[in-house]
């Protein structure tokens, strides 16, 4: 059987659909839409001059690899870029909008709100936020950098040793059996049921005081 | 994932730690910043965590374990660059009082 | 009740696959729309529970991990990890903040983050046959535009 | 061969798991530290055979979508996307470029795409039972510095 695909012109102009069809499975790539037909529309007449009408093969089964195979070369320019670069790319806009956001609608902005304002997908918002990514606080920020919520304040020496000092108050205040505890558990690492060997009485009971000691020594050094 | 370069000057040591640290990448933390650490005399170690994108609690143990190497050495252990995320990880973990911090900026000694 | 929408997945305790299970579990998180402070707080929470089964459940061998993420209608999302590992003796103890049978290079905090960035953490475990945490987290208590969320397929 | 590395996952065949399942396979994929295009092609072809689960597999009520994921040495990846719906009657026919029984809603490209975004596409359909369609990419064919992928857990 021989396949005739009828004047170029014209069959190219009924096969734009074609393009069509295969330009959209490429969206969302970062390449406007008419580069990508263009490109597609370039397969199409390569693949038109290069059709064997002959081989009896249908024409969109030898012109569908050619279009597709014409608009993935666009995106080979950009084929050594890691996506661990891009991503990072990514993750410092998606930063910078979450403050503007956050700003404009008084609360955090949603990671499809997000995408939105960046034009990407939520998808690619998604992979680009790495857990650990600044966590806003939702006072105005001021120039004083201390301001900051979560801001740890640049201690001085003076400070440090008083905190050092601190933690060995705290633990002076404790009664003598619970300090030799947390020195057992925390200085010895010795485990639970060792340091309940040591000191006459149970894992469970070490347990349960442990708790309780951590929490207070934790309240202790936060406030 | 994460990355880490290290500086070295006289005794002095900076570490830039990058990245997502979880247990996987904490391992080759460690071996990196230990091998240089034993290689040479050091008395002050900087860890920087400029970059750092993900921290769970492998990274709580990775400070707590060079901490207490130092100690063994006689040296200190100063942390820097801690993004608010870190903090935060710090702070439940109860050390912000114990490990010395230096602000946000790197400083000058590396 | 039965949830809107469910994953479950199986890997090898792995220490690469960490960032593969906090990944996987951020995308199907993502169609709760969740705040990036959310999604870390979930992210993180993961991690510790995946990084448990890699070091304490398999702690000589290569074992099996599996998780599921469930979303219930009321935008609540639970997660849970279940290893076969060795299994925990006192969970009580375990779950003690600085309790650790991990050495000197593990904190003994996994537990305590992941009470402190989930809304609910249930543990289950028997010696010799394995380990499940249970994670939840409730999103959007807040106000919220509100959009549908799933459409017919 | 024996994989390196490999995971599973199961989930509806509902439409918002597309995005799921990409997401998903993208963060199993980081391992080889694929390039951009690379991944995206990768993306891209799971999208398409998910679609076809959700679509044609299970056109009329929700079922259940499996898929694996496996990396060897080589750093070959292969991915299987499984489902137990309707099948194909001429898997032949189906692979044809703008083959469709979707109507005028579908190019029918769907394969055509996976085929020329991956190295190689196996088809294996049974009516009534369902299709696995397994999909090959070779990444890094080219010299790369090596680094070692997997340190012991
Ligand atoms: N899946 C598990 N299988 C067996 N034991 C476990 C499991 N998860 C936790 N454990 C036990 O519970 C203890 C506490 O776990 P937790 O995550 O709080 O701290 P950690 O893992 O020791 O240290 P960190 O998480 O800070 O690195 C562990 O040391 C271990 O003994
Ligand atoms: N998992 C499946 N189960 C049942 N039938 C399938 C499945 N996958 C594909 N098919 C059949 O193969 C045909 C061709 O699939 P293909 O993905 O190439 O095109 P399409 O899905 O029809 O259109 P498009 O993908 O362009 O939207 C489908 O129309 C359908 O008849
Ligand atoms: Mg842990
Ligand atoms: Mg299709």
């Amino acid at each position: 059987m021989v396949v005739t695909l009828g004047p170029r012109e014209e069959f190219i102009q009924n096969n734009l659909g074609l393009v069509h069809s295969c330009a959209t499975r490429f969206r969302g790539r970062g390449i406007e839409y008419d580069d990508l037909f263009s490109a597609g529309c370039m397969g199409l007449v390569k693949a038109y001059d290069g059709f064997d009408e002959t081989r009896g093969l249908c024409f969109s089964t030898y012109a569908v690899p050619v279009i597709l195979g014409e608009i993935k070369k666009l995106f080979r320019d950009g084929g050594t870029l890691k996506v661990s670069r891009s991503i990072k790319e990514l993750s410092l806009k998606i930063n910078a909008v979450r403050e503007v956001l956050s700003k404009q609608y008084g609360q955090e902005p949603t990671v499809s709100q997000i995408a939105e304002r960046l034009e990407v997908s939520v998808e690619q918002v998604v992979q680009a936020i790495n857990a650990a990514m600044p966590t806003l606080s939702l006072t105005p920020i001021s120039d004083d950098e201390q301001g900051r919520e979560f801001d740890i304040p640049i201690e001085s020496h003076e400070e440090e040793l008083a905190d050092k000092l601190a933690l060995r108050e705290v633990l002076q205040e404790l009664a003598p059996d619970d300090r030799q505890l947390i020195l057992l558990r925390f200085f010895k690492n010795q485990t639970q049921s060792q340091t309940a060997r040591i000191m006459n009485t149970t894992q469970v009971q070490i347990s349960r005081r442990e708790r309780k000691i951590l929490l207070q020594l934790r309240n202790k050094l936060i406030t | 994932m994460a990355d880490v370069k290290i500086e070295r000057k006289d005794s002095v040591m900076c570490a830039y730690v990058s990245g997502e640290i979880d247990h996987h990448s904490a391992a080759e933390i460690r071996e990196t910043i230990d091998r240089a650490l034993i290689a040479k005399d050091i008395n002050l170690l900087t860890m920087d965590f400029g970059g750092v994108t993900f921290m769970d609690s492998s990274g709580v143990g990775l400070i707590l374990g060079r901490y207490k190497l130092l100690s063994a050495l006689g040296g200190r252990l100063v942390i820097q660059g801690t993004p608010p995320s870190v903090n935060r990880m710090l702070k439940l973990a109860g050390i912000t009082k114990i490990i010395e911090f230096k602000g946000e900026t790197a400083d000058e000694t590396c | 009740m039965k949830p809107v929408n469910y994953v479950k997945f199986t890997f090898l305790s792995r220490s690469i696959n960490e960032s593969f299970a906090r990944g996987a579990i951020a995308a199907f998180a993502a169609q709760l729309d969740p705040t990036v402070e959310q999604l870390a707080d979930i992210k993180t929470a993961v991690s510790e529970a995946v990084t448990n089964c890699i070091v304490h459940a398999y702690p000589a061998d290569v074992g099996q991990i599996q998780i599921t993420a469930a979303v219930y209608e009321n935008e609540r999302l639970v997660i849970t990890i279940t290893d076969k590992g060795v299994g925990i003796a006192d969970v009580e103890a375990a779950r003690q903040p600085m309790f650790t049978t991990g050495g000197a290079e593990r904190a003994g905090l996994g537990f305590a983050v992941m009470e402190s960035f989930m809304d609910n953490v249930k543990v289950r475990s028997k010696l010799g046959k394995g380990t499940r945490v249970t994670l939840i987290k409730q999103l959007h208590m807040r106000e919220h535009t509100s959009r549908p969320l799933f459409c017919a397929a």
